[in-house]
């Protein structure tokens, strides 16, 4: 078995038993392959079902919220960068939550996989050594890790939890990459084709609003596309109304968003949803040097400023 | 013989078939990230050999969103402020590649907004009476597939005017109501061959056997409402749960709709939208209140619906395993094993 | 027909001004007689920084060709920093508005302050003929609804 | 004599304005005197402001505004004293008001006299580089906005016909009949507020001010750089209105200077004046301009100077060259400037230039030091009032008090500063009769309109011919009333004139309306005048709102009737549809703690306990050491060699004696609660555990003082002859033999301030180095005394003690920072190894003694600054709300400062700030009640998530999260309703009131349809 998930088992005992914490909140094995549950363990007996493996992408963060009780999570890096935000935005104490910090390799992308099945079911699901295996009725296929990955993980910059109380396994090592090419292409296209590929994009969408309840950050009592005084978005898949919601909701991500994936893959009609996250990170860290959720003691970009802060598009 | 075969390479004439007179054939595409059910266009292909569509056809019947009055606000008209109601009609239409477990839920909107005595739902209904639905047989259930425990089944011919069973070489093709089979005889196709009916029949049976043992949650019926409803289950069952719109505007039986007028310059609408359980906006009162304040609530309501308030009003659950539900929790939350606590 | 209409189309404009600052260098403008186009409709809101970005996507959904906003230069803020902290605000949500497509020079933000009557006539002049140049506002704009 | 509860301030510039409504606040009727047409003063000419750059007239105005607004300020234009009688507590004032020949009650300001007027004239107010008619407003923005006719260039009165503006008046207000008056005012107290003019370069023939076109006056550079000057802020020169290329500015025009002008005095402001023009001039400029200022010393003393001179040298590039220029020449041909110079390399330097600009010097008109003569206030021998340090604001009569530039040569924050001491000081004489002569309206109580369907009355104003020569308003009107909601349409000559309010008045009585909307002007001017009229009109105020269709329609599309008609059109259906949503708005009372705590016990707390003592309000003096006196026990003279002992003791005693103060030493404050007003704060006093004392109180003054940093070079600590200035001044009094018997002595200047650890000046030392040399030459005439120094900057008046101590024989020897002198110890002797700067050579000097200016620098305030929710700057002295106009203000309201935690500053300055404090301060307290509320923000707690961002970018601290329920609270008091919050509220739990979200957006939604 995965030590990662002995240690989380035997952190999760002893927390509970010796009282430091009342919940421990991490991943058991799901229903079906390639998704895991988040697992909400109170008592000794519940921690043998904690698990890990590739598919524990869910950003537990998201069960933080307003809690009051003492809770340890299991975190990756970027459920860490999702805390810091929680905790700057006063959702949780940092006194209150005990991190049980999990260097991550990247999650596996369970779209990618099943593209990779070809039509057949997968019903099983092996990692090792950097290797994954699907497995199902006449199937039986292998890749390098590397290559199934979820694109958040591709191009994550923080698989090391930024904030933790105890490390369950040793620090894996981080990478500068690229982030944001998508984003560059975009943009380097006219207006005319950047409209369209949005228009396009958005159309399959449905308000069913996965993407908003996955996400650590959305947990405002009332959206403002529930707002009734003054209702200013509509209600219905009129495009335009669809287009405003993914755009305010993304405008509430700006330097908030840890890019942590929940939001792209709870979409159930698979819209890419993070090329919008994703530009405004890169315009929060290219105009203001912010990185989201990598320091508590640094202010969210748009509660602060600097005097001298970029203004080259204000006449 | 009533039985009629469509050769592989003739399903594109079979459909340009099915669209003379007018018809809209609707069939599974992809489109973007995933696969719905949406109009062919002529010489346009269904998807049909990919597992069940991403959302169910009920949207063709009851769209996400729609007009139903249309209204001034201009105070210099006479009419001004009076609804007009949206005219209903449109052309005769086909689902094409329905699966068993959405058409067996075509039955269960039924109920809900035609068979409500004085209260049928006339935007529902215009359309529901035009649509025929040619199922498509399930040759290999998933394994999130349970249709077998509402009383469906991969092959399961109920609500479906005409089966489709996919032999391979040849589309298969049994009249199931005297429409479906006034459809097939208009279109003058092959008559299919004994063998292939008895093909069709050991796939049917293959798939039904593949399926495993079917838990039974009519038994939820026998149980007492206050009973569950109190239940200490429900704490710890919710805590994963998200409160999206998933499960719901993913299920083919869902039935929830809001309504909402909306004014642009001097003229509005009053549409509705899918809405869902899941959602606590769905039950505020305009007093604050709310009798679903939590989630737990809300959870709660979405399965005790389904398994036990439509069972005691109707005698049936409200789901027809299609494990659309169980696919795209973005939590896992899985009905199977709701239905099985609520059974135990 | 299309080309004439074209040329007589006029676009509208809806400006959000800073009462302090940029309403104040409005009403300089006015006191000086500086001659602008008329396109310009002005809502005055107390400062940049009550700003929300959502009333500039409300006016282009609505109809408005091109959207000004503008308030005090930096350290002018009447409420000291009001304006720093619009000014983040209109970057993060002019770069994503334009990533998605919404043409640039629709949306348009200055600094003009009560002293400079003179600005903002030329930036009322400017920020017209960019919007001119685009047309009328074709992308973001709410369908119509008629009713016979 | 009886005492009279007003006051009279002669001088309506921002000293005037600011001492006026110091007053005005704190329970007395004020008489505000101004010889020209209007008030605003200097300021209203300049451009921008130094160091904060801010636009002068955005941040002058509002005051203006609030001032013509008073209902207890009485501004009487036109007007000069002429005489005082009687004495301190009641005074006869008599004033000569010139005729206006405009009814000021009639004129509104429309403009139409002066257009018609054919008489064109130099206009004074750009400095003679414009033109303006003989009928004129000062400028745009003058308060009060009427206009006046310029007897000496009217046809009329010149030729005695024409009269057009009073043909094309419609409101009758030109009265060519108004004849000179003189009018008796009884006041307890006078202010004088005059201000300066400034020197006449045409007496320095050299530059060749007014002879070569393009040398022109600081003073009209600043209009040249204004957006409403002569070239709409175009920076063209006036020979040819070419932009320049390079401009020089030549400094001590009129100032340090006795052979042409004899003004020895330095005129303290003109330094960073020059700074600042340059650095505006080069970013109106499209091309690389360059700048180049010629100067003496750079004398950049002020809070964030230092800065500003450095980042005009490093980042903008403005070049400063250390040179008296002799002489400008000009060239024919170009019109161009010639400039020579010798530079640090003692080479000869030609230069041209297309400007020059002559940083002009401050003086006292002649005018002025007549009427002092006669109203018998002495002055000092430069020409400025004379005061004594320890009471820097009262003149030589009692119950006259003095504030501004004729007090002696200042800045702005300075004379503000002097303003309110001066307002504090007249207030402390006429305490008993607080509150007798001022004024209060009462109106009949508001409509409840809850429940009540919106009714709205829409009054279109022609505004003259303003409006209606260019919209079509009765086209307006009848569009109006078929808006909904509209049941009533009116159309208005004038709205804003007095029969027009009153008949307004009665028809939201009579027709039961309870919203209305004005289309007229902006509502900056006017809204508060229709708002009165609702209130009267027994309307909540706020359920008021503007169309602007004369300064946004007829005004700039005079060419476009039709567009301006349907712009007005679309203005007025967005104003009501806004209306339609108004509600009416609840300014709450708040009663208030009458008292005041004052923190630190040096002479500014001092001062500003007893100062609050004598206006009668109860103080608490809370003093963390275990003696009262601050710094200033170490002191022995004051710059005008008052004995600083005998004062220290007097006011430590009457401190100690006066029951309205009750002093706490070795006391700190550990917590604060509540807000403007209504402050609970808790005291430790004692050592250890301590004993905890709570206070109420409604106002705070922060006096926490400063100190003498201790060096870390020039060899300090090591040899005992080597002191710093605190050090020496204790040793001199002390008799000590170090200085007693020093033949040689030596100062080094700077010693750490202007570094990058301090990048600020210490202001004091230049001062007390000179002064101190010349005590040491007239103990001893044989002892040599040497200063190294960087610059001195011995501003204002104290030029004089440089000046003596050269004549004295002092050598001066400037070093750059880069090429510090050294200390070097060797063999029991001192050795100090600099350069002349002026000849190159390298000097030794052996002293017995090195005095060491050692930087001033502030205490750990960082704790009290949390407690008080109030800002510091980057070198940790406190930081007030506005540098120029709020200088002993916090933003937070309620909470004040004065003294060396402000900045460093001689010990005048520092009872002047005092006392300004305790000016601000009773402002507050002299109110009986708080108005709060009106346009505020609100949180919504149900849907308020906690996030606390509106928190973060409250700049007033105004919101804060509940840490019980986590929801956000604004605390009215001290929202001041910018919104910011509510912007920044991702789930709509902030709305301002009367800027909600539902309000704007229906408004846009109303221009679509």
């Amino acid at each position: 078995m995965d030590t990662r998930v002995e240690r989380i088992r035997s952190e999760a005992k002893r927390l509970l038993e010796s009282g430091e914490v009342d919940l421990v909140i991490g991943f058991r094995k799901g229903s079906i392959p390639m998704v895991s549950r988040p697992w909400f363990v109170r008592t000794v007996e519940d921690t043998e079902l904690l698990h890990w493996d590739g598919f524990c992408s869910l950003n537990l963060c998201n069960y933080l919220t307003k809690r009051k009780e003492k809770v340890a999570v299991v975190a990756k890096g970027c459920d860490t960068r999702s805390l810091v935000g929680h905790i700057q935005e006063n959702q949780i104490q940092r006194e209150q939550v005990l991190v049980l910090g999990v260097p991550c390799e990247g999650m596996l992308d369970r779209r990618a996989l099943q593209e990779r099945a070809e039509g057949t079911e997968i019903l099983e699901v092996v990692e090792s050594d950097g290797r994954v295996e699907i497995r199902g009725r006449g199937l039986e296929r292998s890749f390098p890790r590397q290559e199934v990955l979820q694109h958040c993980c591709r191009i994550c910059r923080h698989r090391n939890p930024v904030l933790h109380d105890r490390l369950l396994s040793a620090e894996v090592e981080e990478h500068q990459v690229e982030r944001y090419e998508d984003v560059e292409e975009i943009d380097s296209q006219s207006p005319e084709e950047r409209w369209a590929y949005f228009q396009n994009m958005l159309s399959p969408c449905i308000r069913c609003y996965a993407c908003r309840n996955v996400c650590p950050h959305c947990y405002c009592t009332e959206c403002f596309v529930d707002c009734s005084r003054p209702q200013w978005v509509g209600k219905s898949l009129d495009l335009n109304d669809v287009f405003t919601f993914h755009l305010f909701r993304a405008f509430h991500m700006a330097g908030r968003c840890t890019d942590c994936g929940s939001c792209e893959r709870a979409c159930p009609v698979g819209i890419p949803l993070r090329v919008l996250t994703r530009k405004l990170e890169k315009v929060v860290s290219e105009r203001w040097g912010f990185e989201a959720g990598t320091d508590l003691e640094q202010l969210p970009p748009l509660a602060t400023y600097r005097p001298d802060d970029p203004q080259d598009f204000i006449k | 013989m009533s039985a009629r075969r469509v050769g592989r390479e003739a399903l594109k004439g079979f459909i340009t078939g099915l669209m003379e007179d007018g018809r809209t054939v609707w069939g599974p595409q992809e489109f973007q990230g995933s696969v719905r059910f949406r109009p062919l266009k002529k010489n346009g292909t269904p998807v049909l050999d990919v597992p069940n569509a991403t959302l169910s056809p009920k949207e063709v019947v009851f769209p996400p969103s729609e007009w139903m009055f249309l209204f001034s606000t201009d105070p210099g008209r006479e009419d001004a402020f009076v609804l007009k109601e949206v005219p209903q009609e449109g052309p005769e239409q086909v689902i094409l590649g329905i699966r068993p477990c959405d058409a067996r839920a075509f039955q269960i909107l039924d109920r809900v907004f035609l068979e409500q005595g004085a209260h049928e739902d006339p935007y529902y209904r215009s359309k529901r009476d035009r649509t025929l639905l040619i199922g498509l047989g399930c040759n290999t259930p998933c394994s999130t597939c349970f249709c077998h425990w509402t009383g469906g089944g991969p092959f399961h011919t109920e609500g479906l005017d005409v089966l489709m069973t996919d032999l391979g070489d040849v589309y298969l093709l049994e009249p199931v109501t005297e429409r479906g089979r006034a459809l097939l005889d208009a279109l003058q196709l092959d008559e299919a061959g004994a063998d292939e009916v008895e093909r069709g029949k050991h796939i049917a049976e293959e798939a039904r056997a593949s399926m495993g043992e079917a838990k039974d949650p009519r038994r939820i019926k026998e149980k007492d409402l206050m009973a569950l409803f109190g239940s200490p289950f429900w704490e710890r069952a919710h805590e994963a749960c998200v409160k999206c719109g998933v499960c719901t505007y993913l299920c083919p039986t869902c039935s929830c709709f809001d309504i909402q007028d909306e004014v642009r310059g001097a003229c509005g609408f009053r549409g509705r939208n899918w809405d869902t359980c899941m959602f606590a906006l769905t039950t505020l009162h305009a007093s604050g209140h709310n009798p679903r304040p939590t989630g737990k609530e809300r959870f709660r309501q979405r399965f005790m619906h389904k398994l036990k308030y439509f069972q005691d009003d109707f005698g049936d659950v409200m789901c027809v395993g299609c494990g659309r539900c169980v696919q795209y929790c973005p939590a896992n939350i899985d009905i199977r094993e709701i239905i099985e606590a609520l059974s135990a | 027909m299309e080309q004439q209409n074209a040329q007589d189309w006029e676009p509208k404009i809806l400006a959000f001004l800073c009462n302090w600052c940029s309403y104040a260098g409005a009403d300089l403008a006015g006191v000086s007689r500086l001659q602008y186009p008329p396109n310009i409709r002005i809502i005055r809101i107390p400062c940049s920084g009550r700003m929300n970005p959502a009333f500039i996507a409300a006016a282009l959904r609505n109809g408005v060709d091109g959207v000004l906003v503008s308030g005090c230069h930096p350290g002018d803020c009447h409420y000291l920093s009001g304006n720093y902290f619009a000014r983040r605000k209109f970057t993060v949500f002019k770069e994503l508005l334009e990533f998605m497509g919404v043409e640039e020079g629709r949306v348009h933000f200055s600094w003009v302050s009560a002293a400079e009557g003179e600005k903002f006539a030329q930036v009322v002049q400017e920020v017209t003929e960019a919007v001119k140049a685009l047309g009328p506002a074709r992308h973001y704009v709410k369908e119509k609804i008629e009713v016979c | 004599m009886e005492k009279v509860g007003a006051v009279l301030v002669a001088g309506g510039g921002i000293a005037g304005v600011q001492a006026a409504l110091d007053l005005a606040e704190s329970g007395y009727y004020v008489y505000l005197v101004e010889r020209n047409a209007a008030i605003g003063g200097v300021m209203s000419q300049l451009d921008k402001t130094f160091p904060t750059n801010d636009c002068s007239m955005c941040i002058l105005s509002p005051k203006l505004v609030e001032c013509g607004r008073h209902l207890n300020v009485e501004i009487l234009t036109l007007s000069e004293v002429v005489s005082i009688q009687g004495e301190e507590g009641n005074f006869q004032v008599e004033v000569l008001k010139h005729p206006r020949y405009v009814d000021e009650d009639k004129c509104v300001a429309c403009g139409v006299c002066a257009e018609k007027c054919p008489r064109k004239v130099d206009n004074p107010f750009d400095e003679g580089l414009s033109k303006r008619k003989a009928i004129y407003v000062l400028y745009p923005q003058a308060v009060p906005l009427k206009y006046a006719i310029d007897r000496d260039h009217c046809i009329y009165f010149q030729k005695g016909k024409c009269r057009a503006c009073e043909k094309f008046c419609e409101n009758k207000a030109i009265n060519f009949e108004q004849k000179e008056e003189r009018i008796r005012l009884n006041v307890g107290s006078v202010i004088l507020a005059p201000g300066f003019e400034v020197f006449d370069a045409r007496l320095i023939t050299y530059y060749g001010y007014g002879r070569f076109a393009n040398v022109v006056t600081s003073k009209e550079f600043e209009r040249i750089l204004s957006a409403s000057g002569p070239y709409q802020g175009h920076l063209v020169r006036p020979s040819d209105k070419r932009e320049p290329e390079r401009i020089a500015w030549i400094q001590c025009v009129g100032s340090r200077n006795i052979n042409q002008c004899d003004h020895s005095y330095c005129s303290a402001v003109c330094c960073m004046y020059a700074i600042k023009e340059a650095v505006i001039a080069k970013e109106h400029s499209d091309r690389l301009l360059d700048t180049a200022i010629f100067y003496m010393d750079m004398r950049t003393y002020g809070k964030e100077f230092e800065k500003y001179y450095n980042r005009a040298k490093e980042e903008s590039g403005v070049r400063f060259i250390p040179s008296r220029i002799h002489n400008v020449v000009e060239e024919p041909d170009t019109r161009n400037l010639l400039i020579r110079y010798t530079d640090n390399e003692r080479q000869v330097i030609e230069e041209t230039f297309d400007m020059v600009v002559l940083s002009v010097g401050l003086q006292t008109p002649r005018s002025l030091i007549e009427m002092a003569e006669k109203i018998g206030v002495s002055l000092d021998s430069h020409g400025f009032c004379s005061t004594s340090s320890f009471e820097p604001v009262a003149t030589s009569r009692p119950g006259i008090y003095v504030c501004g530039a004729f007090q002696g040569p200042k800045d702005i924050p300075q004379s503000v500063m002097e303003a309110s001491a001066a307002a504090s000081s007249a207030a402390a004489t006429l305490a008993e009769v607080r509150g007798t002569l001022v004024r209060e309206k009462t109106y009949p109580d508001e409509r409840n309109v809850a429940g009540e369907p919106p009714r709205i009355g829409v009054f279109v104003c022609n505004c003259g011919i303003n409006i209606g020569s260019v919209v079509n308003v009765p086209e307006v009107a009848e569009y109006a009333a078929t808006l909904p909601n509209v049941v009533f349409v009116d159309q208005n000559l004038f709205s804003c004139s007095q029969d027009t309010q009153d008949r307004m008045k009665a028809i939201i009585q009579e027709k039961k309306l309870n919203r209305v909307v004005v289309a007229s002007c902006t509502p900056r001017t006017h809204e508060p005048l229709f708002q009165e009229t609702c209130r009267e009109a027994g309307l909540n105020k706020y359920l008021f709102e503007m169309a602007n269709i004369r300064d946004q329609c007829s005004w700039v599309h005079m060419n476009s009737p039709e567009a301006a008609t349907e712009k007005a059109k679309e203005l007025v259906r967005m104003a009501v549809t806004k209306a339609a949503l108004l509600e009416p708005l609840r300014e709450v009372e708040l009663g208030l703690t009458q008292s005041a705590l004052v923190i630190g016990g040096g002479v500014a707390g001092m001062t500003a306990a007893k100062e609050l003592s004598a206006q009668g309000f109860e103080v608490v003096l809370v003093e963390k050491g275990d003696q009262l006196g601050g710094n200033a026990r170490f002191m022995r003279h004051t710059w005008k060699d008052e004995d600083i002992p005998t004062f220290l003791n007097g006011l430590i005693r009457s401190v100690e004696e006066d029951p309205r103060i009750t002093v706490y030493k070795n006391a700190q404050i550990k917590a604060v609660d509540g807000f403007v007003g209504n402050f609970k704060s808790t005291l430790v006093v004692g050592d250890g555990a301590g004993e905890e004392v709570t206070v109420e109180h409604g106002a705070v003054i922060i006096t926490t003082g400063a100190r003498e940093s201790q060096p870390s070079e020039y060899g300090y600590g090591e040899d005992p002859r080597i002191v710093t200035m605190q050090e020496f001044d204790r040793l001199a009094a002390q008799g000590d033999a170090r200085v007693k018997e020093a033949k040689t002595i030596a100062f080094i200047q700077c010693v750490g301030s202007r570094e990058p650890q301090r990048p600020y000046c210490s202001k004091v030392c230049c001062t007390h180095t000179c002064q101190s040399a010349v005590r040491l030459l007239e103990e001893n005439p044989d002892r040599e005394v040497f200063v190294f120094y960087r610059d001195i900057r011995t501003y204002g008046r104290n030029e004089d003690h440089y000046k003596v101590a050269r004549e004295k024989g002092t050598l001066f020897f400037r070093y750059d920072v880069e090429e510090k002198p050294r200390v070097i110890l060797e063999g029991g002797g001192l050795r100090v190894e600099g350069k002349d700067h002026v000849l190159g050579i390298p000097v030794t000097v052996e002293p017995d003694l090195i005095v060491l200016a050692a930087a001033i620098e502030p205490y750990d305030n960082r704790p009290l600054a949390q407690l008080y929710k109030v800002p510091l700057n980057d070198e940790g002295f406190f930081l007030e709300a506005h540098m120029k106009l709020r200088p002993v203000d916090f933003a937070t309201d309620g909470v004040f400062l004065a003294g060396l935690a402000h900045y460093p500053k001689p010990l005048d300055e520092s009872i002047a700030q005092a006392k300004a404090a305790v000016g601000r301060a009773v402002a507050v307290l002299a109110t009986q009640r708080l108005q709060v509320g009106g346009t505020v923000a609100y949180a919504d707690p149900t849907k308020c998530t906690g996030c606390g961002v509106c928190e973060m970018v409250c700049a007033y601290k105004a919101v804060h999260l509940n840490s019980e329920t986590l929801t956000s609270e604004v605390n009215e008091a001290l929202c001041k309703g910018c919104g910011t919050c509510v912007s920044s509220c991702r789930s709509g739990a902030l709305q301002l009131r009367g800027f909600s979200d539902p309000q704007i957006f229906s408004m846009i939604d109303s221009l679509s349809s």
